[in-house]
């Protein structure tokens, strides 16, 4: 060590900041550069697997959204709270937050301050690849030696914000090691089971900041040190005197970094470099399109594999179907382990709450179905005649619905007769004027067809309601039924024809005072539908009119957390005995505050919750109908 | 096949036929389509076996085939079949036996109404009187033809020159039976040996030596069915029923068919050529059909008849490869000449049935 | 004294009710006509909806009458009711003065050889339940082992030219149970129920039902019309299968026809003597449907079991109960004042 | 070949000797259900597609049975999959997936 101090190579610079060594190099970097090198040609070659895959339409689009400001301005914004601060994870689970921020936040600023810190004392050792660039900002504690007599100011603003900083990640590691050990704690019930390139990434990322405090440690009497390192190099020399033998503590710190990188593109962490790809491509508009290729691709490697969705599956009421949550379908994905994919995808019950919960906002719902549409969307069938039956139907409406409301049931709906009637009542109690679009017989609208993966035939019965539709006359579609009313939204071109679900009707009618309730005393809780809530944004109009008709209480899941009532059209596989526990668990949820009714607003969730509940389940609608004031 | 089983059942439907002094009334049908076999019927029990069979050119349709195509009311058949019944009557006899198993039914079913319905027979007996002037009658005992010969088996068997056996191997002959539709499945108490498994038939080819052979659709109808040949459009159905009999015997190798029923034979003789000529398929050995008779050919034959006399050149399928099984001496070149020897014509040869 | 009780009939309803009896510490006297005691339930293998083997439920039968007078191979030669009780001949010679008598004379089997169209008696491979029964319990197996096999259900059930316009209800549940056991024993084989209605009413027995379903037991909703043979001497089957409403034809190798429930010819031999009357279906009648089940038109004469019509086992077992407790309450009302 | 002017009436009996039970079987195998309906009616009384077009689960399980495979794949035809079926199944079928399965093994 001495010679190194002494040998005639050391400089001398303007602040008495000295490279230790000639060309800036040292072997201990080659596990690092290789490891970064590594993953370096693999993102590119990702990106560019990915954008290939595209279709052209997307990729334009995609291209142009980064140039408009308020696109761009978006994806900073996500890019900053959901992959650095994890703001999501924060909201629902403060701890679990600041654990994830303070990994990649922390990370993310001792990469960056690091850099600023060369850019400020070294700055030719950033100027080109010769120079040590892709490593040496990494290693710059390693390379300098600064003359104490030359310290200043602001170099030990540095060295305490970058001890600062490592000292922040290192609390988020050992959050991490304690989550392994007890992940109740964090909120999590279920964590993942890790694969072998997850462990070996992740033992990696648990040593790298360590290993660096203590390579810092022991050369912070050399390039200098914070709080932390200095101190650490005064006990270091304390017991070792002063032969500080610290270049195996640097490999070993390159050596996690470099295992760390090779180990990334075949592990969870992959997610922190195509969270970033991914929210790009959300932002500018993008659509899952294909299971395993382009944009589902960006979505597959941006999971986490955190396992916040084990938690969130409602499936998972029986530990049995575990290995049918998102996690495990998106790593059975990234494996092309076709048989098991397919097997989840079409368990699912795609309620959306995976997603809802996703802290990377994978859609895995979007990838099952499509999925599901590789498999079933060639089926051949005949729907010709959707085309007379919708001609028929769109003869005997047109015209009558002018200026007035269509109000489609859908299929369901007729299951649940006392739906339709109370949505009757309340129109004409109202005083609005309305026509029954599929009093007798009605075409499915299309989202179970969608739903099964048959994108094709959905199509068909779209065209054949939306002929219906337009030529009714109609101004506003109302629809009872959450599944209708997502597909109406999202799928069907309706001219300006406003859709909308009866709660938000009735909420509407109360707030322009045409509808008079009065309020009872019974204490109710409100199920949100999934496809209501999670599928189409709607809580607060069903919580307005119930909270004015009767006194509303809290589920101990709700909004975007409320459990699937389990009988979803989504499903395709799902046994009964299934479906049956996840309404009890539903219902369970829904029995936090001992209501005296469940109240619901979708035929499915009503007949499930039904079956179950020990107390009275009654509709939306049902409820507003007992509480109309005459 | 449990034989005994079927012996039980027989011994339940036991009918009593008188042994003489028979009113004979003939088919409409069968004169054209088997010319001899009312004739033969005729020889063998007033000439060989000396019974008392009278007839009288008096009689008349008994009106089922128009009946069975919805062309005359059943008061209108009825009153026929009074007449039929009275003309018995006129000539001094109580035991009537037709020829006809469509006749056979309706007369069956007349007196079954009559009895469930004595005004009707009242209202029948006026009728027939302000018409024809006979006085109303009903026999004592009606039987069909096939009863009688049933009846005299065994004194043909007696009287036999051959046996329904194959003369080359001394098998007996696979002989499928089929029963006419109407001879007891309406009534089976009526037929010998009821309606599941008639005895009629049976009774005469074991008693002349052959070997009868249940097949699975038996029991289906020739396909005649009157409605269904009558009109062009549906004579694929009745195609089809002969069909799925030759289908399903097929497989036990039938030598020979005995039935008792105008249209049977008929059917199931022309309908193996059209079933040849259409599919080119044949059912009996080296691409000839199954030969099929009447029970009077049958009893001709086992009685050392000339083949040609029992009008077997009428055929569609050709009688030769059994004649030559069974050893009956006929000769080829006589098959088109006449009862007056003179040369009838030929018809021309099928493409596919041999 | 002991009042004397005749039990005619050694059948489940007898066997119970003369336990009963001599509990209640009657003098029974029970006259069998067969060789050995327990009817039908002696003959068969095992019992619906939980195939608890029939034997054991005959030994907890023959348990209960250790001191009970039984004649087997005994008829009841005439029978008359004197002052107050009754006088029956036995063919045994002996003669029995008895204050009350219950007849349990049961039931006889539908004689499946009268439905001719199904070919039993004259086609090998068709049999009835009662004979499958036997194969059963003997333990025997067919060989070689059947491709395919049938059940008939209301086979002289539900049947006017038969006789029988009523159902005999226990042989839905029996065809299932033997076509499940049927099943087990020739997994390969395809098993078809041939039924009207399936009147699977009793207790754990919806679940027979769907576990034959499972089992993969085809129920073809249909009565069978006619069996032939074909030339292998198989049994071509042909029946309606009415939900598709098209004719169904198939080739088996067993055909299992589910014999009903007749009234018992030695029963009526007795009724006749006594002049007890018995309604349209051929069965005893009761005083009333409802609160005097158990009891004849004639005083001291008592019914129990299939004798009034056909019931399932636990039924009779109820009925041969109660139909003690009416006996003791007459003999006490009657005979010791 | 001789044209007389008719020809066979095609049989309408249902030979189930003929039936293609190995392609039930791995039905059966992937859809146990298949084999617990019990012939209620209830899927084809609900069924919406029904109201236009002959359209019946029920059917369509009895047609494959009865190996008529052509039949039952026409009576899903015209399936919307709403699932209305599989609600009021009072056997807990699942008729959708059912429906699913039926038409990839029979399809064409």
């Amino acid at each position: 060590m001495i010679y190194l101090l002494t040998s005639n190579i050391l400089q001398i610079s303007p602040e008495g900041i000295i490279d230790r060594y000639p060309n800036s190099y040292n072997h201990f970097v080659l596990p690092f550069v290789i490891g970064i090198s590594f993953i370096l040609v693999y993102l590119f070659i990702g990106l560019v697997r990915i954008l290939y895959h595209l279709t052209g339409e997307d990729r334009i689009k995609l291209l142009k959204s980064l140039f408009k400001p308020k696109t761009a301005w978006k994806n900073i914004k996500d890019i900053f709270c959901d992959c650095l601060l994890h703001t999501k994870i924060w909201k629902r689970k403060p701890l679990l937050g600041y654990m994830h921020s303070a990994i990649a936040f922390g990370w993310f600023l001792l990469i960056v301050v690091g850099h600023i810190e060369v850019w400020l004392f070294a700055p030719r050792h950033l100027s080109g690849l010769t120079e040590g660039s892709l490593y040496y900002p990494i290693f710059y504690r390693f390379f300098i030696w600064i003359n104490p007599a030359h310290e200043t100011l602001r170099g030990s603003v540095f060295f305490f914000i970058m001890d600062f900083l490592l000292l922040y990640v290192l609390s988020g590691i050992g959050l991490a090691m304690f989550k392994r050990v007890r992940s109740i704690a964090l909120g999590m019930r279920h964590t993942t089971k890790p694969s072998l390139a997850d462990r070996v990434a992740l033992y990696s990322l648990w040593l790298i900041f360590p290993l660096r405090l203590l390579a810092e440690g022991f050369t912070a009497d050399l390039s200098g040190g914070g709080f932390l390192t200095r101190p650490l190099n005064w006990v270091f020399r304390a017991f070792f005197g002063n032969e500080l033998n610290f270049l195996p503590t640097w490999w070993a710190y390159s050596i996690c970094l470099g295992l760390f990188f090779l180990a990334m593109p075949f592990s969870r962490y992959m997610h922190i470099l195509t969270e970033p790809l991914l929210i790009l491509m959300r932002n500018a508009g993008l659509k899952v399109r294909k299971p395993r290729k382009g944009f589902a691709e960006a979505e597959i490697y941006a999971c986490s594999s955190c396992g916040l969705c084990l938690d969130a599956c409602p499936m998972n009421v029986q530990k049995k179907n575990l290995k049918y949550s998102s996690v495990y379908f998106i790593r059975f994905l990234r494996r092309h382990n076709k048989r098991k994919t397919r097997e989840i995808a079409d368990k699912c019950l795609m309620c959306g709450k995976c997603y809802a919960l996703c802290p990377v906002g994978v859609n895995s719902p979007a990838i099952r179905r499509a999925l599901r549409e590789t498999q079933n969307n060639n089926i051949k069938c005949d729907y010709s005649y959707l085309e007379d039956a919708s001609s028929k139907s769109s003869a005997t409406l047109a015209g009558k619905a002018g200026g007035k409301i269509l109000y489609f049931a859908g299929c369901m709906s007729h299951l649940t007769p006392v739906i339709i009637k109370s949505v009757e009542t309340i129109l004409k109690a109202s005083g609005q004027d309305y026509e029954f679009m599929d009093r007798n017989e009605g075409i499915c609208c299309g989202r179970p067809l969608m739903l099964a993966g048959r994108t094709e035939a959905a199509q068909k019965t779209i065209q054949a309601n939306s002929r219906i539709i337009r030529e009714s006359g109609c101004t506003t579609l109302l629809v009872s039924c959450p599944i209708c009313l997502k597909i109406f939204k999202e799928e069907y071109s309706l001219n300006g024809i406003e859709v909308i679900h009866y709660t938000q009707l009735v909420d509407r009618l109360i707030k322009e005072g045409k509808l008079k309730v009065s309020k009872s005393s019974s204490a109710i809780v409100y199920h949100d539908p999934c496809e209501l809530g999670r599928g189409c944004g709607i809580y607060e109009e069903p919580r307005n009119v119930l909270s004015s008709v009767a006194e509303l209480k809290k589920a101990s899941k709700e909004r975007d957390e409320s459990i699937c009532c389990g009988y979803s059209m989504g499903t395709l596989t799902l046994d009964e005995k299934d479906k049956a526990k996840i309404a009890e668990s539903s219902v369970t949820s829904l029995m936090a505050e001992n209501p005296d009714e469940i109240v619901t607003a979708c035929p499915m969730c009503y007949r499930a919750i039904r079956s179950k509940a020990e107390v009275p389940v009654k509709d939306f609608a049902e409820i507003v109908c007992e509480n109309i004031e005459k | 096949m449990i034989y005994e089983g079927k012996k039980k059942i027989w011994a339940e439907y036991q009918k009593e036929i008188p042994e003489d002094h028979y009113f004979y009334v003939r088919s409409c049908i069968r004169q054209s389509f088997f010319p001899a076999s009312e004739a033969t019927f005729l020889d063998i029990t007033r000439n060989k076996l000396g019974k008392d069979i009278f007839e009288t050119e008096h009689h008349t349709t008994c009106g089922g085939i128009a009946y069975h195509s919805d062309t005359i009311p059943q008061e209108t058949v009825m009153t026929i079949i009074a007449r039929q019944f009275a003309l018995m009557h006129k000539y001094g006899y109580e035991n009537y036996v037709c020829s006809c198993i469509t006749s056979f039914g309706l007369y069956c079913e007349t007196m079954e109404t009559w009895r469930e319905y004595p005004e009707l027979q009242q209202k029948i007996a006026e009728n027939l009187w302000k018409s024809c002037h006979l006085e109303f009658a009903k026999p004592k005992f009606l039987v069909h033809a096939s009863d009688l010969i049933f009846k005299y088996r065994m004194q043909i068997a007696a009287k036999s020159k051959y046996k329904l056996v194959n003369k080359n191997t001394g098998e007996p002959l696979r002989v499928v039976e089929h029963i006419g539709c109407h001879y007891s499945k309406m009534f089976p108490s009526k037929g010998v040996g009821g309606a599941e498994y008639p005895y009629v038939l049976v009774g005469m080819v074991e008693a002349w030596g052959g070997q009868i052979v249940d097949y699975p659709e038996r029991r289906h109808c020739c396909g005649f069915g009157f409605r269904q040949y009558f009109i062009k459009g549906n004579r694929g159905y009745s195609l089809s029923n002969t069909h799925k009999k030759f289908e399903s015997m097929e497989p036990f190798k039938p030598d020979m068919i005995i039935t008792n029923c105008p249209g049977c034979p008929y059917f199931l003789d022309r309908w193996q050529y059209v079933i040849a000529e259409t599919q080119g398929k044949t059912y009996g050995q080296d691409g000839h059909g199954i030969p099929v008779f009447t029970y009077e050919e049958v009893a001709g034959l086992v009685m050392g008849y000339d083949p040609w006399d029992l009008g077997l050149q009428t055929h569609q399928v050709s009688v030769e490869p059994l004649l030559d099984k069974i050893g009956i001496p006929y000769d080829p070149a006589k098959k088109y000449l006449g009862k007056n020897g003179k040369y009838l014509g030929e018809p021309q040869k099928p493409q596919c049935l041999k | 004294m002991k009042n004397n009780i005749l039990v005619i009939g050694g059948g489940p309803a007898g066997l119970e009710a003369s336990a009963v009896l001599s509990r209640m510490g009657y003098n029974v006297i029970l006259a069998e006509k067969e060789k050995r005691l327990g009817g039908h339930l002696a003959k068969w293998d095992r019992l619906f909806p939980d195939q608890t083997p029939a034997k054991e439920v005959l030994d907890g039968l023959l348990d209960g009458i250790k001191d009970v007078k039984c004649f087997t191979e005994t008829d009841v030669n005439s029978i008359n009711l004197l002052d107050r009780s009754f006088n029956a001949m036995l063919s045994n010679g002996i003669t029995i003065l008895a204050d009350a008598v219950l007849l349990a004379s049961g039931f006889d089997m539908f004689k499946a050889e009268k439905k001719e169209e199904y070919g039993y008696g004259i086609y090998d491979g068709v049999m009835t339940n009662a004979d499958m029964e036997q194969v059963f319990r003997e333990g025997k197996t067919f060989s070689p082992a059947p491709k395919a096999i049938g059940f008939v259900h209301c086979v002289g059930s539900r049947d006017e030219k038969a006789g029988n316009p009523a159902c005999s209800k226990v042989c839905c549940a029996t065809a299932v149970k033997q076509a499940i056991e049927t099943k087990e024993l020739y997994p390969e084989a395809n098993v078809y129920c041939f039924y009207m209605d399936l009147r699977m009413f009793g207790r754990h027995y919806e679940d027979l039902y769907l576990r034959a379903q499972k089992a993969g037991i085809r129920f073809i909703r249909g009565r069978v019309s006619e069996v032939a043979e074909t030339s292998e001497g198989r049994l071509l089957v042909k029946a309606e299968d009415t939900l598709s409403s098209r004719p169904v034809k198939v080739t088996l190798d067993r055909l299992v026809l589910m014999a009903g429930m007749r009234p018992s010819e030695a029963g009526h031999k007795v009724g006749r003597q006594l002049n007890l009357s018995v309604e349209e279906d051929g069965f005893f009648s009761s005083r009333d449907g409802f609160l005097s089940l158990q009891k004849s038109k004639l005083p001291g004469l008592f019914y129990a079991g299939a004798c009034t019509g056909p019931k399932t086992l636990p039924d009779t077992f109820h009925e041969a109960r109660s139909a003690a407790m009416e006996i003791d309450r007459y003999i006490k009302e009657n005979f010791r004042k | 070949m001789i044209d007389f002017g008719f020809s066979f009436s095609p049989s309408s009996r249902i030979n189930l000797d003929k039936a293609d039970k190995e392609k039930f079987l791995s039905l059966a195998a992937l859809e146990p259900d298949v084999l617990k309906c019990m012939a209620c009616g209830s899927c084809s009384a609900s069924c919406t597609a029904g109201a236009f077009e002959d359209t019946s689960v029920r059917k369509a399980i009895l047609s494959l049975q009865n190996g008529l495979s052509d039949d039952a794949v026409k009576l899903l035809n015209h399936c919307m999959l709403c699932g209305k079926c599989t609600m009021v199944c009072p056997r807990g079928i699942n008729t959708r997936h059912l429906i699913l399965s039926i038409q990839k093994i029979y399809g064409k």
